[in-house]
């Protein structure tokens, strides 16, 4: 049953003969699905890191008009000054666009897609008609998720956890069809995410290559295949708890209606037991491509491959049973603070293998700096610091200080920006030559990754300070406290840093525009890498593989005394090996 | 066509796991529905534990009989299912095609009694938002009829909201079954499946079980207890 | 201007300040700790092992034991920290923690504004003598008191900085927290939780009095029901 | 107290429900005064008035600075026996529209922490621009029920914002949800002919055809007076309505 045969050459002759719009736009290839996403995903960073922009001159510059935002409406910035109202739906779009719309498909859609097959030695996904439509609709959610800033009453204002009664009654915000379009948008999402979630899981599951067993999996499949399991599982809750919120608002249930029955904080426990497995699904991947470009940059085998795995399985287990340490304060039953307490704590432990692994791994390396090690490097030292905060809040006495204050803006952007992102443009740098066969310009990239990293943490580290001083998040004018008017200058001095970050990103967008046209032409294995993608030409032809890859060893083969050279790819064979095994280990 | 719609294994490789990828991804694809419906059920009973009072007693509002009756056509409709597949596997081509019309028809009556239902429960003034005030079902409130913690508890209304949300997000499923079952068996009846490949047939099977199995829970807590 | 680097938390003017700060600076030492190896040590390798002419890196694929070891020493911390944090969150949090003889305040919140019912000098709330002040809260010092907390709209939450008090406040539910001011002054109240439009401007303060001048200023105010 | 009032007369002007504001005015504006008969008019209290609760103002001292005594929230505002704050208009008699929008937009300030004026009419799809006199946040949350209210806030001084109405509705509350004291109510009508009175209790309609019209008057406690008139062409007659404690 397993075993029709796929005519490979006729599939091949036919693929040239695809008209533009079938090969670019309603492709099934899931390298140009890759790509797409990953337009869409940059498009949606720029808008969210705009946002923020916005938010971060409020901040920074109260008593200074924003420069030229006098065109927009009087409902948003009447005089170049943002109103309180336009401020709430900046706060909670930046939070929902860069998680769903931009870090998310960005790990997941891009490189879920991108890496998978072409990791695996599958010459495409499983269901690759699918896998356009997972693309398709993630475009009108983002559609109708930007709609909300140009409908009457503004974008949904209740912060990116839209905590109900504030969203679900638009008395209280004034604000109505835009949060039933971001409801309905992360309801369309959803379905996308979990159509991808099924095909990257029967994918890695059903397609790998002879020989690639489970433990020959380089780090990023694992961690891939794990967060499509994550999503999976935890994308239904946020539509469930969507659609009876999106009901409350619309057809009058009192699901989270304290005056008809219903309980405000079942929203916030269904939200955060979809959330706090999102954050490992925003979080994952990225250190699964995070693992194979320090091994590949030190050129070294990875530093306890299978506690590595371990860790990811342990860290995707334990994200299900913390979601309470989001709640502390929150008027859920403080005796269960203390479980949740613990288990968040436990969290601690694989994330320490994995930092310490990763030291492991350039420990008597010999590390090439090229761009995407010098993110993955940085990747690391923004991660701890991000991880080292978070053991802060999960003390549920201390979270009774720093519990939404900057001191968790802080925590979550060293996660998200310094944990995911930098593994975003160290993976984006890095498989760059294989997606668009042309190499980034390596200077340019320097100096993009040295401006970043620097204005960063000139952004978020003083953020700490804020938090410890008490400084509420998501308030629009920190002047009303007396207690906290001394810290003006530090919010400047972050507003600061916040633009010259915002603008580095240009060059990175610069870089990225012109390389695709001007760039040098790639070789097939720019970075000496072991992966079964860099056996074939850059980019890959349709279908990837002219003839099924053989996989001889496990991933991280570098520098092995087998051979001259410090790498040795997954599908060379020596001589000596031995054919795959019949069946790659199935389950 | 370049691509099928799912991606064939060529013939010198194995399936990691022995199951054909239609079978698998919609294995994979239930875990998913699993979690939705475990948050519409998991927020219904941690509402109903929360506010007893605002739930009316069994066979008062709802009408068992109707949807018991309902409930069992929904189980036949997976007998006939299983019927069909065994019939495609024992290559009983014109066995299979009854089976699946059957499956089909069942399917799409228990959406038609699940839309008489509906009509009648709003008619009667039981409105996701609460009972609508001076209905048949308000009164029967106000006189204490209802079972209800206090006469007008059920005003409020967090009894309509999960009633409808949870039976609605089950009708839908089944409405989609229904589609794809009257896709599978158009295709049928042109002769499409053979003893050798029938996998549209276990695939829309195993989503019609699934949308069995939910009922049958759903039936349980929110009709009889 | 605060310092960039400062990263001490503002005086405490409560009994469990203390109890929460002796935590926080713990952790800020055992993750300053760990701040410091593992960037040292990234800073230390990239330049030791950067890549030279005729070096070839060292083909290894991990060590056991050095696992193990990274692997107990945070286990351990953090379930120790856990376990200390544990019994300080009850002292301040658990249901029964509300001490005997707390004088009690009943709090209605609502966009914008923190309407503070005190109990009047008969020190029992529900009687004629209460009286209901706007964003004013007057407390003794020395004394625990205790706050009812209901809101009349969506979540609000309760922060006040130097007592380290944080509450929210859910419609519909009926929460509770106390504290016990350490010395007089005024302090700062602080909506944590987005509320809407308003959320900003959703301060208060709390004016810690000693005894003597507490219980000489409720017997000057007449019973009176704020207006809103 | 919400009175709702159905309109005995359907302007033909009633907005299609658009957006409201200059649309409306643009319309309206052409049409030419149907009349030159006025109502004029008198609100007088009888009896002794209530006394209008203070305001604990003390956590905005930018307001307290705005009163010389303790500041009162202007419930029943009467000064020498003349009623303040009573809107009138008219609700039958008048022939069919369209009306004349009134010349400028109506006003409604906030001084001292308190609305001003408290009680004030707006023809439907006339601009309502709402000015925040103080140095701090107001938000204004309209709350009727006929149609969608808004929910703004205005974080600094010297800010106005425009804002209109699409259907009759008497009376629109609102409130500003920083100062809960902070009230206002805004009558909608579909034409022009309502007036409120105002400090000595008078208040004048101008403007209309001859015709015998019903007028009502309507004030937040001591509730609604009906009264019918008859006027001649150009010429006026004067009205005086009584509200008291005593037949509220």
């Amino acid at each position: 049953m397993a075993t029709t045969a796929l005519p490979q050459e006729a599939a091949h002759a036919e693929a040239h003969e695809l008209p533009f719009i079938r090969k670019y736009i309603f492709s099934t290839d899931h390298k140009i699905i890759g790509i797409q996403f990953l337009l869409m995903s940059l498009a949606f960073l720029g808008i969210g890191g705009f946002a923020a922009m916005l938010i971060r001159w409020q901040l920074g510059f109260p008593d200074v008009a924003i420069p030229g935002a006098t065109i927009l409406p009087e409902t948003m910035a009447p005089g170049g000054y943002l109103l309180p109202e336009f401020y709430n739906s900046l706060v909670t779009m930046h939070g929902t666009l860069m998680v769903f719309f931009a870090v998310m498909p960005l790990l997941v859609g891009v490189f879920g897609n991108f890496l998978i097959p072409l990791k695996i030695g599958a010459p495409d996904m499983a269901f690759p008609r699918l896998n356009m439509w997972s693309f398709w609709i993630a475009v009108p959610a983002g559609v109708l998720m930007l709609s909300g800033f140009f409908v009457e009453g503004g974008a949904a204002g209740a912060g990116w956890t839209s905590y109900a009664p504030l969203s679900a009654n638009s008395e209280y915000s004034g604000v109505f069809l835009g949060q039933q379009l971001w409801l309905l948008s992360l309801a369309v999402l959803g379905l996308s995410s979990i159509l991808g979630a099924t095909n990257y899981i029967t994918t890695v599951v059903n397609l790998r290559a002879p020989g690639m067993t489970w433990f020959r999996l380089p780090l990023s499949i694992w961690a891939l295949f794990i967060t499509a399991i994550l999503v999976l599982l935890a994308i239904p809750i946020l539509s469930g708890a969507a659609i009876m919120l999106f009901f409350d608002q619309t057809i009058g249930t009192h699901f989270f209606d304290a005056t008809g029955g219903g309980q405000p904080l079942l929203w916030q426990h269904l939200f955060w037991y979809f959330g706090h497995p999102e954050v490992y699904i925003l979080i994952l991947p990225g250190m699964g491509m995070v693992s194979d470009i320090i091994a590949n940059g030190s050129r070294k085998p990875v530093f306890g491959y299978h506690s590595m795995v371990y860790a990811l399985i342990a860290i995707a287990f334990l994200g299900w049973i913390v979601w309470g340490h989001h709640m502390f304060q929150s008027g859920m039953n403080p005796t269960l603070g203390m479980g949740f307490m613990i288990s968040t704590m436990l969290i601690a432990v694989p994330s320490a293998i994995k930092t310490f692994n990763w030291m492991g791994t350039m420990w008597r390396g010999s590390i090439r700096f090229h761009v995407p090690m010098l993110h993955a490097i940085t990747f690391v030292a923004m991660f701890v610091i991000g991880g080292l905060s978070g053991i802060f809040m999960a003390s549920a006495p201390v979270d009774i200080f720093i519990h939404d204050t900057y001191f968790i803006v802080a925590h979550l952007h060293y996660v998200l920006f310094g944990g995911s992102l930098f593994a975003i443009f160290a993976a984006v740098t890095y498989w760059y030559p294989k997606m668009f066969g042309r190499m980034m310009d390596p200077f340019w990239g320097k100096v993009h990754w040295a401006i970043t990293a620097v204005a960063f943490n000139v952004t978020f580290f003083p953020m700490h300070v804020l938090g410890a001083q008490g400084h509420m998040r998501r308030i629009y004018d920190p002047n009303q406290y007396e207690f906290l008017q001394p810290l003006q200058g530090t919010n400047t001095l972050i507003t600061i840093g916040a633009l010259v970050l915002f603008g580095a990103q240009f060059i990175f967008m610069g870089n990225f525009v012109i390389s695709w046209f001007k760039g040098r032409k790639a070789p097939d294995n720019p970075w000496d890498d072991n992966g079964v993608e860099w056996t074939v030409h850059s980019p890959p032809p349709h279908l990837n593989f002219a003839e099924t890859p053989v996989i001889y060893r496990a991933a991280y083969e570098y520098s092995s005394p087998l051979v001259e050279e410090d790498y040795l790819p997954q599908t060379r064979n020596l001589g000596s090996d031995s054919g795959p095994a019949a069946k790659p280990a199935a389950g | 066509m370049a691509h099928p719609a799912v991606m064939q294994t060529p013939a010198n490789r194995e399936l990691g796991s022995g199951v054909y990828n239609e079978k698998l991804g919609i294995w994979v694809f239930l875990g998913s529905e699993v979690m939705f419906f475990t948050a519409l059920i998991g927020s219904y009973i941690i509402l109903r534990f929360s506010n007893p009072g605002a739930f009316a007693a069994p066979n008062t509002v709802l009408n068992i009989p109707v949807t018991a009756t309902n409930t069992f056509l929904l189980i036949c409709s997976s007998v006939t299912m299983v019927k069909a597949f065994a019939a495609a596997h024992d290559n009983d081509m014109a066995k299979m095609k009854w089976y699946l019309l059957a499956t089909t028809l069942i399917g799409a009556s228990f959406v038609g009694v699940q839309i008489y239902e509906y009509t009648h429960l709003i008619h009667s003034g039981f409105l996701p938002s609460g009972l609508r005030e001076g209905s048949h079902f308000a009164e029967l409130a106000t006189a204490g009829e209802l079972g209800l913690g206090t006469p007008d508890a059920g005003v409020a209304g967090i009894y309509g909201s999960t009633f409808y949300t949870m039976t609605g997000f089950h009708g839908f499923h089944v409405t989609v079954g229904v589609i794809c079952l009257t896709y599978v068996t158009t295709k049928a009846f042109r002769g499409k499946y053979a003893q050798t490949d029938h996998r549209g047939i276990e695939v829309i099977g195993l989503y019609w079980h699934f949308v069995d199995l939910v009922w049958i829970i759903l039936f349980t807590i929110v009709y009889l207890i | 201007m605060g310092s960039f680097l400062d990263w001490f938390l503002p005086p405490g003017a409560s009994t469990f300040a203390a109890d929460i700060d002796r935590i926080y600076y713990a952790v800020l030492i055992i993750t300053g700790i760990a701040f410091v190896i593992v960037e040292a040590g990234l800073v230390w390798f990239a330049i030791k092992y950067r890549a030279r002419p005729g070096r070839k890196a060292t083909y290894t694929h991990g060590s056991m034991r050095a696992e193990m070891i990274w692997t107990a020493i945070p286990a351990v911390s953090v379930v120790a920290l856990g376990i200390w944090s544990g019994t300080v969150w009850n002292n301040i949090k658990a249901r029964d923690s509300i001490p005997e003889g707390a004088l009690e305040y009943a709090v209605m919140v609502s966009q914008f504004e923190w309407m503070f019912t005190y109990a009047g000098r008969d020190g029992e709330i529900g009687t004629a003598d209460d009286f209901t002040l706007r964003n004013q809260l007057h407390v003794p010092v020395g004394r625990a008191v205790v706050l009812r907390l209901q809101s009349e709209d969506v979540i609000h939450s309760l922060f006040i900085p130097a007592f380290r008090v944080k509450q929210d406040i859910v419609p519909g539910m009926h929460m509770a927290v106390w504290f016990e001011a350490t010395q007089t002054g005024r302090f700062e109240i602080a909506c944590a939780e987005l509320c809407g439009n308003g959320h900003t401007t959703m301060g208060a303060m709390t004016t810690v009095h000693s005894t003597a001048e507490f219980d000489e200023w409720v017997a000057s105010r007449p019973a009176t029901t704020a207006l809103r | 107290m919400r009175h709702l009032v159905a309109c005995s007369i359907i302007g033909v002007l009633a907005c299609g429900g658009g957006e409201g504001g200059s649309d409306g005015g643009d319309d309206a504006a052409t049409v030419a005064p149907l009349g030159t008969a006025s109502i004029n008019g008198v609100v007088t209290f009888d009896g002794t008035p209530p006394a209008n609760p203070t305001i604990d103002m003390a956590d905005e001292p930018e307001c307290v600075a705005k009163y010389t005594d303790d500041a009162r929230d202007p419930i029943v505002s009467v000064t020498d026996g003349m009623l303040a704050n009573v809107f009138v208009r008219v609700t039958g008699g008048l022939p069919a529209g369209p009306y004349p929008m009134p010349a400028s937009p109506a006003v409604i300030d906030q001084d001292g922490c308190l609305y001003h004026p408290r009680v004030l009419g707006v023809m439907v799809g006339q601009d309502l621009d709402i000015r925040n006199s103080d140095p701090l946040q107001h938000n204004i949350k309209a709350v009727p029920t006929e149609q969608r209210g808004f929910n703004i806030s205005q974080p600094r001084a010297g800010m106005t914002t425009t804002r209109s109405f699409n259907t009759p509705e008497v009376m629109v509350p609102l409130e500003c949800s920083v100062h809960g004291w902070m009230n206002a109510y805004l009558g909608v009508v579909d034409h022009p002919y309502f007036a409120t009175s105002g400090a000595d209790g008078t208040f004048s309609i101008p403007g209309l055809p001859a015709g015998s019209y019903t007028l009502e008057a309507w004030h937040e406690t001591l509730g609604t007076r009906t009264l019918e008139v008859e006027v001649d062409d150009g010429g006026s007659v004067t009205v005086t309505l009584v509200f008291g404690s005593s037949t509220s």
